[in-house]
């Protein structure tokens, strides 16, 4: 018998089966990244990596099949005593995580070449931080979702200033990490002092600790407070925000992509945990809290979009906004809540991807690609990409039979359901500012003059993926039962 | 067929578009020709609804149902009633004449153009045979984007700023709306145990007045932007005068329809507590009149011949939600009939208006005058236009504002007092505008060339002229048809309202029962002490050739 | 035959006409290539010649079957008609009701009892003898004046449209008098009020043709407004709107007079405020004189003949609610002698030939509706009838004179005319003797009998009576001083017109003719009850028209010395009326000016119309300060510069406070909505500072507020 | 009693050097600051028992510090830097919030004491084993995913530092 | 002389906690302010001691040892960004670095 087995028996590793893959795959990219001339004769083939990921993906993705076939009776599979705990909801988005992966690894060669810094440890990073993601989606001890977030968070500091010899990546990422940093200190202070109510980083005792304080227990609160200050800063939530709109602008757009995908949809599964898990019992303190976070979130997001020229820095601003539309499906928190945050981060990544694709196509030798004016007249330079970006704004403004609309009505729905009728009232009213700004695109792709000739940038990933982002964004909101079905198994048992 | 046939109409547009995107963008003529044949296709598909409509039956015709989200209660659910007939009918018609009006209007991006019209055929189409309100929702929403870009890029000069202002302001209303039928959602939920956005299940519903008065205010604020009723209506110059010929008159004739047919297919039924509720009503009703009469002053006063109808529109409009909110039978009969009645008047109008722009390519009125003498037949037809829309009798106006002003009368007769005064300001109005654009002399040289309306342009008057002929002379059919689905809504707001006794005498001979349109027996309740009038001793003889009326 | 049965289709053959004429009329009559006209100083060349508008074009062949087609569309209705008189008077009820569909076939609704009705018009024709009175004035004068025009438009360019327009009145017309209901009458009450306006407007060229149409719609869209609601309050309280119906309704006993039923007198009111609109009363009768700006025979068949007088038909339908409402029936009484004596001063100084016979028929249907007031019914209908022909008449003769004047109508420039063109000069005569009141032509008799009905009936008074007897003189004297000034005297001809002065055609004085034979015999139908020696057969008109009006007649009882000495004094006015004229403008040309002179501010307020229309212009339409001009041009400049003619000043004040309150108020929340929220944007977006530091210090507000929720809680 | 004069004198240590290394003009006095900071901090994880931890301090953090103060050398011109502002022109808004949110932590202790209680009074569990010895227990069986995670967390660290240093890759 | 409880180690470590978040606030130098960054962590980790001392078990110093390896990744990876940004922009100065803003 092994002598680890005590700790590491089989069902612990089924638990992360998919973290591993990942892991071992972005190490192995490492090294035949280390290797390139001796493996794939050079630099110019180092897209090849591509496939790596691509592998890595597939057997993430079998091993999240694996624990879905493996799930018990109650819906879950817990293992390293309690530390991770893969259920629906972790499984439901670490799809989404693969979703934006693979998307991203396809579309990204193109761009960093370009851009002149196509290395193979940006693909290494994408895993890595994928596999932070999966113990932000599935972590339930304190310890393990805190440095998957580290972990997630440092690939993305790096990530984001990739392109060393860009100024604006170069400060994106300065300000990213500072702030991240500042803000994880607070995050894991209010981990500190929930740990010091409990005795516990377990999430489950931690639960039943605080459950047995009055909801108004004023430790609790600080907890509460702290935490919610470092999570609500990686949602980007006002007024944690700030970093959003820089990060995303000086990054590099694929990265961008996968920040406001990826590492949202994270970081809104690790809130989803930390406040329906520990903190639920103290629901009446928080709810108002996030309700006027989620309120100032909309209107930051949506007002400050609506001066924006660049359009990089408009998506920023926009993914801001729909962050606070998440929150109110949490600030709702019945089961239509936590649907339609799922709901809302699946159509959330098919459209915010695919905006953030077309941009990826705007980058050429050249020319930046960020600018409303770059945009311009692109119905007539391709209307291929003028017609997939107008689905993708009308989506991200909700507008049916898109996608985005159907994340927002079940935000909606929720907020009706729970009677917070003035939220769901202020949540409709910024629809249509949302709608100003993103027609402000629509209106220069399809009225405005191009201003320069060069024909987009494109790849096979490329297309591949602005079709199956546009298909999904479209699908979903023509046909959402299977995916309504999909999302509903994300309930938080 | 019968069984599909609404979802043929649907989506023969939608086909249309398919074929359409592999048509070459550069063989404008091919373009345009398929555009056409498909408009035509998608009226001519309509006309088998006309014949195989019963109207007698109660309830909805042709329906069809599938389960789409069934995790939501969602349902492809269409159907189709007397009232979704005539709107349906409107829209195919004005599909085509829409699409056939552009044919010289449109150069730039023609293929771009055509497949958004027949987008919006299909949206238009389908918020008025969808009982499902999400199904509705979505339709609703999806005529926006369409609209958006005609105005937005086949526009006038200032068509950014009218286009968006469309979009952000029937958008704003129609989520608001949105979360009214969320709350009808959730309380279905809560006394019935299954989630269903099935209008005809949520008229199951008994909802407190408070609720339903808030959800009401909900859906008054998605409709009445749509409508618009006054103070929302501000949209709507801007939009007329920027949008394209074919936009404006789909815009009038349709789309405004869209948030009258809300408030029939919905607001009253589904809400009948707060529909007869006088608090609401009233507002609703002066706001309708404030609409009659201040739109007709506006237009009074515009230099632009295309806002100028565009103003009118709201005061028409006004007539129509006045009749609405009359809250009975006549008045709500002769809202639908004037809906129609307004799509075909101030279609023409509209269609006169691009005729001309595309010769001149101004709108301001003072560039005209004297036009009559260069083109005699545009003169007539806009003559023939106008008094349509100023409710001639023996054109179709006059029948629907008559039976709308009934209707008012019925309700409160001050109400009728003051819209009738729209009638007077929309006589004044349009001869002015005759005056000052078609007689006296031609002040402008620019004029003289003019060319006279082409066969083309003649053809897409013909039909409508017929059409306002016909409901002018002879709308029995019409009321017919609205006869089952108009008693039903009554019937919903304001129970026994056909119980009250029937009046005795003079009409007993035409006196029909009111719920199925069959002849009633003579109900001669001879020594009603109540009434002020009871039956003659000895009626005066008539002679009827037909013997009365069936 | 059973033209009883075929009474649908008398309005049908001249819409027919009209149809054809609107439709292919122009392939008939092909218009000259150069028929546009141009404003002055605008045209690219002299090939458009300014005086465009005068153009004559000489017909084609073609012409000549318009001039079958539609003349002879309305001798068809007429023959119709008189086939159903024919057979309606040999039914026993004289009444004939042909009901083809249903028109408007709406829903039921509550009746102010709350009782439920349907409300639903039919399409049907009711024949009764009130209604052949009026079809056969209608299409026999319409089609003698038909007739004229086929002579008198002959030269006109757009023949076939002035024709089609023509057509489509009689088809108008007919329906307005045959309808079994008071909404299908509505639709012929606006339908003439359109070819009113067409024809009014024919020469749109001229900005005050087109002017004058216009005001004439849109008044009588204003009298339409109090019709409308009167109709709705009828089905309100009555739940029908069928005459038939109606009238037995209001007959049955159920609307004592004596319970003064406040609701039926509004109805009443709002009826015949309709009727002021259609037939020129005060306050609405301002169209009327403008709409002389349409071709004569317009000015003779529409607004003297038929349709002006649709507003006594109107009330005189409705006898059976007049009834019951006294108090209606005084306002009806005192605003027809009010305008009656009113319009004939305006007469008495103008000088234009149509604007003499315009305010006399305001005049004469101010009589009418005097009648009408004081409850005599027949007799106003019987001044409807000899009116039609004598003012046809007259109207037709002025025509004449103008077309022997190469287009003059000031009669200051006429004089001496009668050797030059007799026939005209002769018939007019006749008419003028007719209204003039002189026994034996038929102004007299009509006439005498309201005279004596103002003065006799229970509703009538001395006022009333004395007013009548006043304008009677009053009408003697302008209609006298309008022949002297015309046909005798010395001739002011201009020159250069003098020598085409000729006599009409016979196409044109034939109906002259005929006219003038009718205002001689058509007063022998309805001799005064006390000329018992002529007989029964000489009151047919009363006794045809005895079953309409139940309580028609009823005068109270006066020793017949009374009405002896009466008529003999209306006699003598006319006369005097006669003489006077006669010896002021034949005999000493010079003393009108002297006493115009010495009048200057009488003249001059009764030469401008008692300075109505400045006033409506004051009031309604901006002519402000500029009402006052006292030459005619200048008031025409008014109406011009008035913009929104008839429309009017408050309502243009109106709406440009709406205007601007929708630029401003209501628009302007929308876009200070928009411009708030985008003004909100730049702080949102300032608040990015770009300072790493600054967002840390917005994080740690954040926790800040968190936290201070918490204490402040 | 040892304890609390042990305790406050690492108390002034942790706060004095906290303070100086936020105060000092010159960014290597600052990091020496910090040293003398951290070394307080060792001091309290050994009044609580925890020596692992204090060995881990010393030797890892502190020693990871004399990195940073390497790359300040490294990096920065002394003489440039003692020549610029020190502090940003939010200095003092900062501080009030700052202020602010201590009085109101304050508060929240002062409120919310009662909540440790149950934590003074818990039943004491008898350390059996050494500190280091039950740390590498619990850190190998309960934490082991964390620790594992912590691996990976390091090599990227590793890889992102060197991408973003090393001026060709 | 009171006893030293738990609260006292709170009340240090928000007092360190604080004196971190000045620093970070305040300080141009973004060494500095890394180092303030460091403070904050060392008071989450007076925190955790604490707290693990109360409760009698290691759950605590186990989560500062992976407090201090975040630390001192968070460090490295800073570092090394600061120095690409140092390369292409030759300061260090945290309100020098605005070129994305609004």
């Amino acid at each position: 018998m092994n002598p680890f087995s005590q700790f590491f028996t089989s069902t612990d590793y089924l638990t992360i089966i998919p973290a591993v893959q990942l892991a071992l795959f972005g190490c192995a990219i490492l090294l035949f990244d280390a290797f390139e001339d001796f493996l794939f004769g050079g630099p110019q083939h180092r897209k090849r990596l591509v496939f790596g990921v691509l592998a890595a993906e597939v057997f993430a993705g079998m091993g999240l099949v694996k624990q879905q076939m493996h799930l018990g009776p109650d819906g879950l599979i817990s293992g390293f005593g309690g530390s991770v705990t893969v259920d629906g909801f972790g499984i439901f988005f670490n799809w989404i995580f693969i979703v934006a992966a693979v998307i991203v690894a396809v579309v990204s060669y193109k761009y960093l070449e370009i851009a002149g810094e196509h290395h193979g440890e940006y693909y290494s990073l994408v895993l890595f931080a994928q596999s932070g993601m999966y113990f932000l989606a599935t972590g339930t001890d304190l310890v393990t979702l805190f440095i998957g977030l580290e972990l997630m968070a440092l690939c993305f500091y790096v990530m984001v200033g990739f392109l060393r010899t860009d100024k604006r990546s170069n400060e994106a990422a300065m300000k990213y990490l500072l702030l991240g940093a500042f803000s994880t200190g607070l995050l894991v202070y209010g981990f500190s002092v929930m740990y010091g109510l409990a005795g516990s980083t377990k999430l489950a005792i931690i639960a039943n600790r605080l459950a047995a304080l009055p909801a108004w227990d004023p430790i609790v609160f600080l907890a509460m407070a702290t935490t919610a200050a470092g999570l609500l800063f990686k949602i980007s939530a006002a007024p944690f925000h700030m970093w959003a709109p820089d990060a995303y602008e000086g990054a590099p757009t694929s990265v961008t992509a996968y920040l406001s995908v990826a590492s949202k949809a994270a970081s809104i599964a690790f809130l989803v945990r930390i406040f329906m898990g520990p903190l639920a019992a103290s629901r009446a303190a928080w709810e108002p809290v996030l309700a006027v976070v989620a309120v100032a979130t909309l209107t930051i997001g949506n007002l400050a979009a609506i001066n924006q020229t660049n359009i990089k820095r408009l998506l920023a601003y926009s993914s801001i906004s729909h962050a606070g539309y998440m929150l109110l499906g949490l600030v709702a928190g019945n089961e239509t809540g936590i649907t339609g945050i799922a709901v809302y981060v699946m159509v959330y990544t098919f459209m915010n991807l695919g905006a953030f694709l077309v941009l990826i196509s705007l980058r050429r030798k050249n020319i930046i690609g960020e600018d409303l004016d770059d945009i311009a007249g692109l119905m007539h330079k391709s209307p291929g990409h003028a017609v997939l970006m107008l689905i993708f704004l009308l989506s991200l403004a909700g507008i049916p039979p898109t996608a985005g609309f159907l994340g927002k009505y079940y935000i909606f729905l929720a907020l009706i359901q729970t009677g917070h009728y003035a939220l769901a009232v202020i949540a409709t009213l910024y629809v249509a500012v949302a709608i100003y700004y993103y027609f402000k695109i629509v209106r220069s792709m399809f009225a405005g003059e191009e201003t320069e000739k060069a024909p987009l940038a494109t790849s096979l990933g490329l297309r591949l993926a602005l079709g199956a982002t546009g298909f999904f964004t479209l699908a979903i909101g023509i046909y959402p039962e299977p995916f309504l079905r999909l999302a509903q198994t994300s309930l938080l048992r | 067929m019968d069984q599909h046939i609404l979802s043929i109409v649907l989506l023969t547009p939608l086909a249309g578009l398919a074929v359409l995107l592999f048509l070459p963008a550069s063989n404008r003529g091919l373009i345009r020709i398929w555009a056409n044949l498909t408009s035509l296709a998608g009226f001519l598909i309509s006309l088998p609804l006309v014949f195989r409509f019963d109207k007698n039956l109660a309830g909805f015709q042709f329906e069809e149902h599938f389960d789409w989200i069934p995790s939501l209660g969602v349902h492809y659910h269409l159907g189709m009633d007397g009232i979704s007939l005539l709107l349906v009918m409107l829209t195919t018609l004005m599909g085509f004449i829409a699409t056939l009006c552009s044919w010289s209007a449109v150069e730039d991006r023609v293929k771009g153009y055509y497949a958004m019209f027949m987008l919006l055929q299909t949206g238009m189409i389908g918020v008025f045979i969808s009982l499902d309100f999400f199904l509705f929702y979505v339709f609703w929403e999806l005529v926006l984007v369409p609209m958006y870009f005609i105005i937005g890029i086949w526009g006038g000069p200032r068509k950014l700023y009218a286009a968006i202002k469309f979009f952000l302001y029937t958008l704003a209303g129609s989520v608001l709306m949105l979360l009214g039928i969320l709350t009808l959602y959730f309380q279905h939920y809560a006394q019935f145990g299954f989630y269903t956005f099935e209008i005809s299940e949520l008229m199951k519903l008994n909802l407190p007045l408070h609720m339903q008065q808030w959800v009401f205010w909900a859906f008054f604020l998605g409709f009445a932007i749509k409508v618009p009723m006054f103070p929302f209506h501000t949209w709507l110059p801007d939009a007329h005068v920027e949008a394209p010929t074919a936009g404006s008159v789909i815009l009038a004739a349709v789309l405004l329809k869209m948030g009258t047919y809300g408030f029939l297919r919905f607001s009253l039924p589904l809400l009948p507590g707060a529909s007869i509720d006088q608090t609401i009503v009233q507002i609703l009703a002066v706001l309708s009149i404030i609409g009659i009469v201040y739109g007709a002053l506006v237009s009074l006063m515009q230099q632009d011949w295309k806002k100028l109808v565009a103003y009118s529109s709201v005061s028409h409009l006004g007539f129509c939600t006045l009749g609405i909110f009359s809250l009975n039978p006549n008045g709500i009969a002769g809202s639908v009939l004037q809906q129609i009645n307004h799509g075909i008047s101030t279609g023409m109008l509209f269609l006169v208006i691009g005729v001309i722009y595309e010769r001149r390519h101004t709108r301001e009125i003072k560039e005209y005058g004297g036009l009559a003498h260069v083109m005699p037949r545009f003169a007539t037809i806009f003559a023939i236009a106008m008094f349509s829309s100023a409710g001639l009798p023996l054109l179709n106006g006059f029948v629907g504002e008559f039976t709308i002003l009934q209707g008012a009368f019925e309700a409160n007769r001050i109400w009728a007092a003051f819209a009738v005064t729209g009638v007077i300001f929309g006589a004044a109005y349009l001869l002015w505008l005759y005056q000052r654009t078609m007689l006296g002399q031609i002040t402008n040289a620019k004029n003289l060339g003019l060319r006279d309306l082409n066969l083309r342009e003649v053809a897409l008057f013909l039909p409508l002229i017929a059409w306002a002929i016909w409901i002018g002379v002879y709308p029995k059919p019409y009321f017919d048809v609205l006869r089952q689905p108009v008693t039903q809504i009554v019937e919903r707001v304001r129970p026994g309202y056909f119980d009250a006794p029937q009046q005795a005498g003079w009409q007993a001979k035409s006196a029909s029962d009111p719920k199925t349109g069959a002849p009633a027996p003579l109900a001669r309740k001879v020594g009603q002490s109540l009434s002020p009038v009871s039956p003659p001793a000895a009626p005066p003889a008539i002679l009827a050739r037909n013997g009365g009326v069936r | 035959m059973n033209f009883l049965d075929l009474i649908w289709l008398i309005p049908l053959f001249p819409l027919a006409g009209a149809v054809l004429m609107l439709l292919v009329g122009k392939l008939l009559d092909p218009q000259p290539p150069s028929d546009v006209a141009v404003a002055p100083g605008v045209g690219q060349s002299g090939a458009c010649a300014p005086h465009a508008n005068h153009a004559h074009h000489h017909p084609g062949p073609l012409q000549n079957l318009i001039r079958l087609i539609c003349p002879g569309m309305v001798l068809v209705s007429f023959i119709f008609s008189a086939g159903a008189v024919w057979q309606l008077a040999h039914l026993p009820n004289r009444l004939h009701q042909v009901i083809q569909f249903t028109w408007i076939a709406a829903m039921p609704f509550h009746m102010a009892n709350g009782h439920i009705a349907t409300f639903q018009v039919d399409w049907g024709f009711l024949l009764d003898p009130l209604s052949s009175v009026m079809i056969l004035v209608v299409t026999g004068v319409g089609f003698l004046i038909h007739v004229y025009a086929t002579g008198y438009m002959a030269h006109d360019n757009g023949f076939y449209r002035f024709f089609g327009y023509f057509n489509l009145f009689i088809f108008f017309m007919l329906m307005l008098v045959l309808a079994n209901n008071y909404t299908l009458l509505f639709v012929g009450w606006e339908g003439v009020g359109l070819c009113s306006y067409l024809l009014i407007g024919f020469y749109f060229h001229k900005k005050s043709a087109a002017d004058a149409g216009k005001k004439a719609f849109i008044v009588n869209r204003v009298g339409d407004a109090g019709f409308v609601l009167g109709m709705l309050l009828m089905l309100s309280v009555l739940g029908t709107v069928r005459f038939t119906d109606v009238n037995a309704a209001l007959r049955s006993g159920q609307f004592p007079v004596e319970a003064g039923y406040g609701v039926l007198t509004a109805m009443a009111l709002l009826m015949f405020f309709g009727a002021t609109g259609k037939s020129a009363q005060v306050p609405l009768y301002v169209w009327l004189p403008d709409a002389m700006e349409g071709p004569t025979p317009v000015s003779a068949l529409i607004h003297a003949a038929t349709m002006v007088t649709a507003g006594v038909y109107m009330v005189a339908r409705s006898s059976a609610l007049f009834e019951l409402t006294p108090v209606a029936g005084m306002w009806v009484a005192g605003i027809g002698a009010f305008t009656a004596i009113f319009a004939a001063t305006i007469a008495l100084v103008q000088n234009d030939i149509k604007r003499v016979l315009a305010y006399s028929t305001v005049s004469q249907l101010g009589y009418m509706f005097l009648a009408l007031g004081v409850g005599a019914y027949w007799v106003a209908i019987f001044h409807l009838f000899t009116h039609a022909f004598f003012k046809a008449l007259l109207f037709l003769g002025s025509g004449s004179v103008i077309h022997a004047m190469s287009g003059e109508q000031d009669m200051r420039y006429m004089g001496a005319l009668k050797k030059k063109i007799p026939v005209t000069h002769w018939t007019m005569w006749v008419g003028s003797v007719a209204i003039a009141g002189i026994p034996g032509l038929a102004g007299f008799f009509s006439k005498d009998e309201i005279l004596w009905q103002a003065f006799s009936s229970p509703k009538g008074s001395t006022v009333l009576w004395l007013v009548g007897i006043v304008t009677a003189a009053m009408t003697a004297f302008y209609m006298w001083r309008l022949m002297n000034m015309t046909f005798y005297g010395q001739s002011r001809v201009k020159p250069e017109v003098a020598a085409h002065v000729h006599e009409s055609p016979a196409v044109m004085t034939w109906p002259l003719i005929a006219l003038a034979a009718g205002s001689v015999l058509g007063g022998w139908l309805g001799v005064p009850k006390l000329w018992t020696i002529f007989g029964g057969a000489f009151r047919l008109f009363p006794r045809w028209l005895a079953p309409m009006f139940a309580l028609a007649g009823s005068e109270t009882e006066h020793p017949a010395s009374t009405e002896w000495s009466l008529m003999i004094l209306s006699v003598a006015v006319a006369a005097g009326g006669i003489s006077l004229a006669y010896y002021l403008y034949s005999k000493r040309a010079d003393i009108p000016d002297r006493i115009l002179a010495r009048f200057r501010p009488l003249h001059t307020v009764l030469y401008n119309k008692w300075y109505v229309d400045e006033i409506y212009d004051f009031l309604f339409v901006n002519g402000l300060g500029k009402g006052g001009g006292s030459a005619m041009a200048e008031f025409d400049r008014t109406i011009v510069d008035g913009g929104v003619n008839g429309a009017g000043w408050l309502t243009r004040t109106s709406a440009t406070l709406s205007m601007w309150w929708d630029t401003w108020i209501v628009d302007g929340a929308v876009r200070f909505t928009s411009f708030s929220v985008k003004l909100l944007s730049y702080p949102a977006c300032l608040l990015e500072s770009g300072r790493v530091q600054t967002y840390a210090l917005f994080m740690l507000v954040g926790l800040l507020a968190f936290l201070g929720y918490y204490v402040a809680r | 009693m040892l304890d609390t004069v042990l305790f406050y004198s690492f108390a002034v240590l942790v706060l004095g050097g906290g303070i100086l290394t936020i105060t000092r003009r010159n960014a290597v006095h600052s990091a020496i600051s910090l040293i003398v900071s951290l070394l307080g901090v060792a001091g309290l994880y050994l009044l609580q028992a925890a020596e692992f931890l204090f060995a881990v301090q010393i030797v890892l953090y502190v020693g990871g510090i004399m990195v940073l103060f390497l790359f300040v050398i490294m990096l920065v011109n002394l003489d440039d830097a003692a020549k610029v502002r020190e502090y940003n022109r939010q200095w003092i808004v900062a501080l009030v919030a700052v202020a602010a949110v201590g009085a109101e932590l304050g508060y929240f202790f002062h409120r919310g004491a009662a909540s440790f209680h149950i934590a003074e009074t818990a039943a004491a569990v008898p350390v059996a084993v050494g500190n280091t010895e039950a740390l590498a227990d619990s850190l190998f069986s309960e934490y082991l995913l964390p620790f594992e995670i912590a691996s990976l967390v390091l090599l990227v660290a590793v890889v992102g530092s060197v991408i973003m240093a090393k001026k060709r890759i | 002389m009171h006893p030293v409880t738990t609260v006292h180690y709170l009340a240090l470590s928000a007092a360190l906690l604080l004196i971190g978040t000045v620093g970070v606030l305040t300080r141009r130098n973004i060494v500095v302010i890394l180092m303030s960054i460091e403070l904050i962590l060392n008071a989450v980790n007076i925190n955790l001691i604490a707290f693990s001392h109360a409760w009698h078990n290691v759950g605590g110093q186990v989560f500062a040892i992976f407090v201090i390896t975040d630390a001192v990744a968070e460090a490295a990876v800073g570092l090394g960004i600061l120095i690409a940004l140092f390369r292409n922009k030759e300061t260090v100065q945290a309100d020098e670095i605005d070129l994305l803003k609004w």
